[in-house]
């Protein structure tokens, strides 16, 4: 698929169950995950946010993060990698159920996009 | 007039419907959903004959609230809350006249999951039926089929919108299937 | 606390880690959680939602759920619990996350709710 | 003008202080965060004290790099990717110019954060400072000590609100803890 999905929580429980959430409804939309820290602590952290975005086998991203310390470190990552990633400052769970929805049964991502500006809450 | 033994005989009537057609309802669920509805009604519909079975009941209502109890605490998706509202509804009708039971259920299930017709969900296959003083087999499935063209707005497939055209929606499909095992036991 | 609050998702992973997010802010919240079905697999169930509600001990809750079948679980055990639960419409993870830190500095319900409200998604 | 030394001896003073008040960083994030801080810094200056120590560094620059990377690797919280950030953007100077490092520090956390000042962040600590040509520990202090009267609008300090009212923000404190340990060195 062109559009893969990336979820990056403080929690890594937060980030496989959302995981497993959106692949019920989106088996073909590359989802790949960037949960807590390295040792299990809560946090996050740039550089499984990167290999996250390279363990996506789509080369356009759509990332979803849950607390503004996540958000700045998607951005540096964004800034390290060579995908197409963009953010978004929408509900995590709802968007990111949202977005896979809706890539699973492709949708031109201008019409995903609209759907995600309803779920801005950040 | 339904007794204790036709609707145990409606329940093993439709429960056979669900096992029988499982894979079909889950893949109606696939594209405009996640693609679990026969295994929730087949659980559900397992926990209800296991839950009548072999049973006494002193009235119809008593055996409507097993089945809702049944199904809301077994089917696990959307279609839990909302068949065992019918059935909780059913049960408040104190008897088992089906003139007054379907309205009921259809009030219960617009009632739990706030849909309307036309939203392509169980309510449109409900709402027409339950409207009829007598309906038929054909009724049913016209109303079933009628899901295909609308555009979900509630429940997971609404997530999908106007994507979900062209679909049949698999709680209208069970509900179907409820409906015509009814039929088959006042017959 | 007079105050709990009630995770309700569709997964159990998501309902555990909201928990770990939301306790790092909030030690004193009393939070408990109805996530998945018994079985482990993914849904929602009104017995084990009851369950959270009797498990928290605080008598007023706020709940927030994930998906919209969530919630009519959610309101089937309203109307079965003596608790007084309101359920609020809102991004899961942000609104519980908003909820719990306020609760743990003793913020006003309503002053709570005000915050509450820009959340809302569904 | 920083060399090498210097900065390895700034960030050996630095460490010392994140050591000693670990316990009292986290207690500072506790009202009005998440409580990690101490830690955070605590195992992100580990981490910078491990990759600079015996170790040969050609510039300036180039021993910031390591420090950046190291503090956005193993901090975990908001102030990493913000310290990592401020030592990226020294790193950019090219040299150990001070009276260029700070702004360049201040521009880099501003926009990694969004942050302006009276906003209850370590900017409240960097701004006044980085604004000035020549700074004294009474400054730092002052600046820090500032903070407590704020009423925090960006970081988890935010959804408190009004109640971050009275307390001191944490990575305010440690970024008085950075500077002071740079006064030291410059002497
Ligand atoms: N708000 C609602 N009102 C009425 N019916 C609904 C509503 N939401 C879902 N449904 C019905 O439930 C069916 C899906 O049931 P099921 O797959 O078991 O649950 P889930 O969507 O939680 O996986 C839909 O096909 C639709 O008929
Ligand atoms: N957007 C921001 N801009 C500037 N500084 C911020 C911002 N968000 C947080 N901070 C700073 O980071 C500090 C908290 O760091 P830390 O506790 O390590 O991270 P976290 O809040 O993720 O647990 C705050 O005290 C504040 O000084
Ligand atoms: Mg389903
Ligand atoms: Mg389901
Ligand atoms: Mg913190
Ligand atoms: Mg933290």
């Amino acid at each position: 698929m062109e559009y893969g999905v990336v979820i990056v929580s403080h929690v890594s429980e937060i980030a496989q169950g959302v995981k497993r959430l959106i692949e019920q409804v989106a088996k073909d939309v590359p989802v790949t995950i960037a949960g807590g820290l390295e040792n299990g602590d809560v946090g996050t952290d740039m550089q499984r946010i990167i290999q996250a975005f390279e363990d996506n086998s789509a080369t356009k991203l759509l990332a979803f993060y849950d607390l503004g310390s996540a958000k700045m470190n998607l951005e540096m990552a964004i800034e390290m990698t060579d995908k197409e990633v963009k953010l978004y400052d929408t509900a995590l769970v709802e968007s990111a159920y949202t977005a896979a929805a809706l890539l699973q049964v492709e949708t031109k991502i201008e019409d995903v996009e609209a759907q995600l500006k309803d779920l801005k809450v950040k | 007039m339904l007794d204790v033994e036709n609707v145990k005989s409606w329940m093993t009537k439709f429960n056979e419907q669900i096992q029988a057609h499982h894979d079909y309802l889950s893949e109606l669920d696939t594209p405009i959903g996640d693609g679990d509805h026969g295994n929730n009604m087949a659980r559900g519909m397992n926990a209800v004959m296991e839950a009548i079975a072999d049973k006494d009941f002193t009235d119809v209502p008593a055996i409507f609230k097993t089945i809702a109890m049944s199904l809301i605490s077994k089917v696990g998706g959307a279609s839990g809350p909302l068949y065992g509202t019918a059935f909780m509804e059913m049960a408040k009708v104190g008897d088992g006249e089906v003139s007054a039971l379907l309205p009921a259920a259809l009030a219960g299930i617009k009632k739990r999951g706030k849909a309307e017709t036309g939203e392509k969900t169980m309510v449109d296959v409900w709402a027409p039926i339950a409207e009829k003083t007598d309906f038929t087999a054909d009724d049913v499935d016209k109303a079933v089929e009628a899901t295909k063209d609308m555009i979900a707005t509630k429940g997971r497939a609404s997530y999908v919108g106007e994507r979900s055209v062209g679909h049949i929606d698999p709680g209208a499909m069970s509900s179907g299937y409820l409906l015509k095992a009814l039929l088959e036991v006042e017959e």
